[in-house]
Parts: structure tokens; C-alpha cells; sequence
């Protein structure tokens, strides 16, 4: 079976290690916040600017002046800190995050990465995606493997404008794990009842398939 | 003591001419100096330039001079969430350029610490770098990035004291300290002005030397953009 | 939270070698990690590359390293007020590069903040400028300067909590913020350590992410370098 | 009779404007901070990280955590502030301090100053009066006409390693008011019966006299 958008956070969560700072882009990457071990100790950076981001307020006490980088009300945890935005984006490109994880439109076997502009579409603007995909050395991508029409989000190379290019590290999609190594995407692990020829017809860049490829474990 | 208060919003806005560069505070609708934005959205002057993370939301924040047709040109790093905004891109009214946001932060941040340039690796390899010099420090490559240059820089402070001291508060703090002093005149409106030597000067976040206005802001509604709660 | 705390001075100063390149906070004796110093002073490390606005005195701040023979190159801005310094430069033993204060302190900062390199107008004409890079900006020369690179960062905070989190006092800052997260590896000394939570986050200087290790320094002289009084 | 350093100070202090923000040097240029006309709105800045910089303590009151960038034990006035290094020197480097004033060894006709170090003798450091020089628009150089030696310290070009060039705007030292402009050092006042011929003599640069050099007024 394919993985639900909230397995897929759920495997990325996997990733996670005591001691992480992690900034989480808007989509499924904001899901794996719900997935934290409750002993491991890792904090959230949001890059409008608060380190220690919490759970939604209750109703009733939100605060206009605390919001994450998708303008939600947030609350901050004990041990939080408030600061500019070039002091936040210092910390991305000074690579004090241990953890990006970023959504992604395209996303090439060379570890490119399209995930803010559509030719022809309006353009939203790339916000702080950039900054984070040119510094952070640990990358994940959480998405769907394939677009709405089924047409792989693995490429050969990226057809959209890029954001970053050789910056990706894994993949966690609905289908797989996958890590950009030389040579292309690395099957790493299959979801739960995904054979590997599923996911080798699902990706259009090039698949290293080991001879055994485990299924996930959750 | 050097004082900086000023009365009035009109005040605070003497010299402002349309054509002008003019950088805004805030992060969407958060920490926006909503009492300038208003009189510049009621004003005569038109065609300003302008610096910000984002765009507002059609009828608040920035929203209210695209909505007044007083910006002609955007600096902005994420310009969602505007419809009208999107229709004059669209129909060629406005001009945009889009900027990542660390280097828009760190572009004023250099206007106001006197670096003319930096380099940086947000964009290497994309269409930001088209037409940007790249060089390589420690095998890895960078974009040189230069300074905003600006008229006026607008932002909104929790506290302030007449001398020009700001403190911020929350996440509300995002572009605003980085946006004083880094235009030949900076006006900063305040949710509670006191007397100099109220403020603690350990707790300042920026110091009065980089703010040349300073004014008690009114009626602020400090719209939330998108309320979530536990149970929703 | 992430847990930064440790116990002693020894288990914060673990991984530090003979040969690595430190940089210790404080302007002159004001605001310096005197444990570290000390504990530093009486090991059997040597061989340092010390970055820090200053030399200390003879007997007391970076004086006590230079006294144990512990450093070997020195990038400082302003070197006078100590004997065993001068004695040391003059004969050889060690290596001193000078580096104008506002240019030392923007290397430390972009060291920090991940910009490997910056234009400054400071020390355009002068000795400073020799082999560097130059380049013009709006009709006016600048220099070329690069971010540092070292393993160690030494500072002292006024106050901090378990999650590293800094509030520094008065003149004691200086260059102890920016010094966080420059190196590798970043150990603070605070005056008082307290719980995560016990600290207003609007009122951080440095945020946690920027420290490594943590621990309550003892018995602080905080010797003043030349008390000056009104009525002398 | 030409000036005292105390009189070279005070005589700066008539070039103080309400609103200026000044950096004061250390020497005579400290001692400008005595003579601030009362109703006068002027800051101190100590590039060590305060600006509002107050009187010394009261005995008994000092805080090694308040000094000036001379290491003396400061009070702080109401509306002052404390700040890491990179920003004071952002508040130098981006033209906030409306006026610097430093003492200098050696100036030149065409402004340039030598301040920091003598070929042969121990260095000291430069410390911040590099950044200061290469940034200030407004900069007054106060100190006395002639070394030791009787030597003019007003040159053609200076001999010992520059600290700054073509940035000096106005000298006073204990003979003259002097401002550098095209074609050398333009004499703008005359210490009280002080002779133009004297101050010629102890001028070794360019000395452009005008007509009438009215004699400063205290």
C-alpha cells in the first residue's frame, strides 16, 4: 500500500536524532512535527524567526505576534528564542540546522531540486526555499512520487526552474526511500506491499535497485 | 538624549515623495506598521518602490497600497496570498523581483551595517543567479549580492522610548531591525512610547541611533493571517 | 529543548588540542571567560591560533595564556597593556596579524552566519590593504575580507539557561555574541545558569543554537582594567 | 598664546550640533565630552558597545561590565544602549556617527592621517580607528601642530603607515584651526595671538591663508 501523506511524515520522523535542530517547509514536512518521539529532544526553527516552535494555541489564545513561516499561531516551548530574520537565515546558511525537510515539485538523480516556480502559472515567490536548499546539508524531500496526471517527480534532470541544484539527499515519497547517490536514486526501502517494479515505473531518472530493497518499518 | 518623537503619522512621513524606494517592515501581516501603511495608502504619493518579505493580503498590509495602485515596483521574497496584487502583475501594471528571503534579510541588514556587498549561496544554479557575479570560497560556490539602497524605511516596534530605542516583540520582530538605518531616513511607529531611560539599554534590540522618527501608533488591529488552534 | 549543559570546565573544553584555532570573547578584561582561560592556562595543550579583540594584561585574561606559552599566533585588533605579549612578540616566539576591530568583528559574524566573504571600507590605503582584493562600490574602494574559520569558540554570558540559550550584560557583550557558532565547536561560561523556560525569549541575545556547551563559571574576579571614577 | 590640550578640546566641542551622534577618540579627543554645552542633544558612542555613554562613576559605583573603549569605568545616561561589536561597528561603517574625533601623529595636505604605528617601536593594534577613518563622513583631528621635537605633524604627505586616506575634514590643534581642502591646509583660525607666520613655520604641507584668519573665540 501506498503511504498516506501522514506516513510518509511519519517515516521522515524516523530520521530524526536527539539533538536536531530541523526546519520543516509548509505541505507534508509540517506533518513530521506531529510524529516526534515525546523523549527525543529536537527543536523547530521557523524561519520567519523563533527556534522552539510549539503546538497550535488553544482557542482563544492565539497571538498575532506568534506566528511560524506559514503565518500560522504557534506557541513557543520552554527554551525558545525570538530573533530577525537575518539571524534566522544566518543559522540556515551557517549550517546550524541539522534537518531540512522540504516538499518538492521535480527533483533530479543528480539531487536537483524544482519546487518553486511553474512556467506560465504565477509565480508565488521562493521565500526562504533557496537559502535553505543552498546551505543545508541534509536535505529530505517528502512527497508523492508522481504528479496528479502519474507522471514521475523523479527525473533525469528537472523540466521546472530549479531551486537548488545538488542539494538533495533522500527522497521519502508514497512509495519509497531513496537517497541521490552517484549514479542516481538508490532504492532504499519499498512501502509496505510496493514491489520494486511499481517504483521503477513510477521513476523517470535512473533507479540503483540493490538486490534486496526492505520494506519500511513503522 | 537625541528626540526622535514626532506626533503625528503625517509627521513622522514629512519629506516622503512619490518615486520613492521605501522598505516595509513585518512577515505577511505580522509586525506591520499598520498606522504608515494607512496614510500612505491615503496620501497623494504614488509609484514607490518597494522592499518587503511579502505582499499583505488584499485588503490589509501591504494589500492596502497595491489596492491604492501606489507601487510600481517589488522587491519581495513571497507574494502569495494578494489577488489584487496578482492582477496588476498580471496585467503588467506592477514589476516584481523575486529575492530569497536570507538574502533580502541580509541585502538590508548590509544597507544598515555599511557593507556594500556579501557573498552568498542562496540561488547558486537557479535564475536568481542569471546576471550575478559567482565565486568560489572553500570549494563551494557563492552569488555576490550588494546592498539595498532606499528613501525610507517604515517600521513597527512594540516599545519605544523618545530616543529612538526599539524593542520588539514575538516573531513580530522578523525584518524590522534589519530595515532601521538602512534608509536615508527611518520612521518607526510604536504600540507603547515612553520617556528615555525607561527601557532597560541590555534589552534594546535596536539601538535609537539607527531610527530618525518615532511615533505612538494607534488602533492597531494586528490581524492573524492564519488562526490555528489545538482544536479547531 | 536540546540539553547543553555540562558540568565543569573540563568536559566543555573536550576535543580541544594543541594546534587548533580558538576564538575567546571580551573587550580587553571586560567580559571574558575567565574559567576557561584559566582551566586552558593549566593544561598541557599549546600551540594556539587565538582570535580576540585583545591581549589581556600580564597576569590576568588572555595574559594568562600568553604567560604558560599556550599561544602561537594571534589575530587581534588593539595589543597593548601587556609586557610578556610584547617580550614574546619581540623575540619572536609569536606571530601576531592585526586586524582593524569593526573588520574583526564582521569576521566573526560571517563566520557565524554562514557568508564566507565581505567588502569593507576599513583599512583602504593602509598596510591592512596589502594583498588584499579590491573593489569599487558606488565610487567608493573597499576591501575583500573572509569569514575566520576556527574550532574553538570561548565566550562569557551574563546569563543562560540549559538549552544555551545567552543574555549577555552592558559592555560584556562585545564580541562574545558573535563569536557563537563561528567554530566548530562553541562553549559558553555564564555567570548564571538556570532552567530552560526561566528565560524571556524575546529577551535572548543568543539563541541556543548557536552554543554547544554550557556550564556555570565560578569565582569571577571581573577585574576592571582601569577604574575611573568621578571624584578620583 | 596657543591652546592647552583642554583648550584644543573645547574648542572642538563649538563644532558639536544638537542630534549628533560622536565618537570620541582616546587622548584629547576624550576630553571634548567636558565641554557639551548643557541644553546641547548630543550621544556618545564607545565602540566597544554603548552608545550614550555617561561621567565617570561615582567611587564605589564602578560595574566591570561598563567600560568605554578605553577600558574606563562609565556610567550610562537615560536612552542609552548596550550592543555586540559587529553592530557598533555597522553604526561606523554606515554613516550613523554624525562626528569622529581622533588624535593623529602625522596628517597630510590632502587627508590623510597616521595614527597607529611608528616603524621600530612596539604596535600597539589599530583598533577600531581604521573602520573609523574609512567611514565617517565628518572627521576632526585633534592634536598638537608640532612632535616633540618641534617636527610639523601638518605634512606633505605623511611619512609613517597611513591609518586612513583623504579622510580628514578639519584639524585643531594648539596653534590653529585648519580644513583640508583642494591645494592644501586651508587656515580657517588662529589661536589667540597666535601670528600666521608661526603657524606657517610649524606647517611643513601646503598652508593656504586666506586674507583674514580671525582669531578663535571661546
Amino acid at each position: 500500500m501506498p503511504l498516506t501523506k501522514n506516513q510518509i511524515a511519519q517515516r521522515i520522523a524516523q530520521e530524526l536524532q536527539s539533538g536536531f535542530y530541523v526546519n520543516l517547509g509548509i505541505g507534508i514536512p509540517t506533518l513530521v512535527a506531529n510524529h516526534v518521539p515525546k523523549e527525543m529532544a529536537v527543536e523547530f526553527q521557523s524561519e520567519n524567526g523563533i527556534l522552539g516552535v510549539g503546538p497550535f494555541p488553544e482557542a482563544g489564545k492565539e497571538d498575532p505576534d506568534l506566528v511560524n513561516a506559514g503565518k500560522q499561531t504557534i506557541t513557543p516551548l520552554p527554551g525558545s528564542s525570538y530573533f530577525d530574520s537575518a539571524v534566522s537565515f544566518g543559522m540556515i546558511r551557517g549550517k546550524h540546522i541539522d534537518l531540512t525537510v522540504l516538499g518538492a515539485m521535480e527533483v533530479s538523480e543528480t539531487g536537483d531540486i524544482a519546487n518553486w516556480k511553474v512556467p506560465g502559472k504565477l509565480v508565488k515567490g521562493m521565500g526562504g526555499a533557496m537559502d535553505l536548499v543552498a546551505s543545508s546539508e541534509n536535505i529530505i524531500v517528502a512527497m508523492i512520487h508522481t504528479d496528479s496526471k502519474g507522471a514521475s517527480k523523479l527525473l533525469k534532470k528537472c523540466t521546472l526552474p530549479l531551486t537548488g541544484v545538488r542539494c538533495v539527499k533522500r527522497i521519502v515519497t508514497h512509495l519509497a526511500v531513496l537517497d541521490v547517490v552517484e549514479g542516481g536514486f538508490l532504492l532504499k526501502e519499498r512501502a509496505p506491499g510496493v514491489s520494486v517494479d511499481e517504483i521503477q515505473l513510477a521513476t523517470e531518472g535512473r533507479l540503483v535497485v540493490p538486490k534486496f530493497v526492505p520494506e519500511m518499518i513503522f | 538624549m537625541i528626540h526622535k518623537k514626532v506626533e503625528t503619522v503625517n509627521e513622522a512621513l514629512e519629506g516622503i515623495q512619490s518615486g520613492m524606494t521605501l522598505m516595509l517592515g513585518g512577515f505577511g501581516l505580522c509586525g506591520i506598521p499598520e498606522n504608515l501603511i494607512s496614510a500612505l495608502a491615503q496620501s497623494s504619493f504614488e509609484n514607490f518602490t518597494c522592499i518587503s518579505a511579502n505582499v499583505g493580503v488584499d485588503d490589509f498590509g501591504l494589500g492596502l497600497l497595491f489596492g491604492a495602485k501606489k507601487i510600481k515596483k517589488m522587491y519581495g521574497s513571497y507574494v502569495g496570498e494578494n489577488q489584487e496584487f496578482e492582477r496588476q502583475l498580471l496585467s503588467g501594471e506592477i514589476e516584481v523581483s523575486l529575492v530569497p528571503m536570507g538574502t533580502l534579510a541580509e541585502k538590508c541588514r548590509a544597507a544598515q551595517m555599511g557593507i556594500p556587498a556579501f557573498y552568498t549561496p542562496a540561488g547558486f544554479g537557479t535564475e536568481v543567479a542569471l546576471e550575478k557575479e559567482l565565486r568560489d570560497f572553500n570549494g563551494k560556490t557563492y552569488l555576490l549580492e550588494t546592498a539595498f539602497q532606499s528613501d525610507f524605511s517604515l517600521v513597527k516596534a512594540w516599545k519605544g522610548d523618545e530616543a529612538g530605542n526599539l524593542i520588539f516583540r514575538g516573531t513580530a520582530r522578523n525584518f524590522n531591525p534589519l530595515m532601521c538605518g538602512a534608509s536615508s531616513v527611518t520612521v518607526a511607529e510604536v504600540e507603547e512610547l515612553v520617556p528615555a531611560g525607561e527601557l532597560d539599554p541590555n534589552q534594546i534590540h535596536t539601538p535609537g541611533i539607527f531610527v530618525d522618527r518615532i511615533f505612538q501608533g494607534k488602533l492597531y488591529e494586528k490581524r492573524i493571517e492564519r488562526r490555528t488552534t489545538q482544536n479547531p
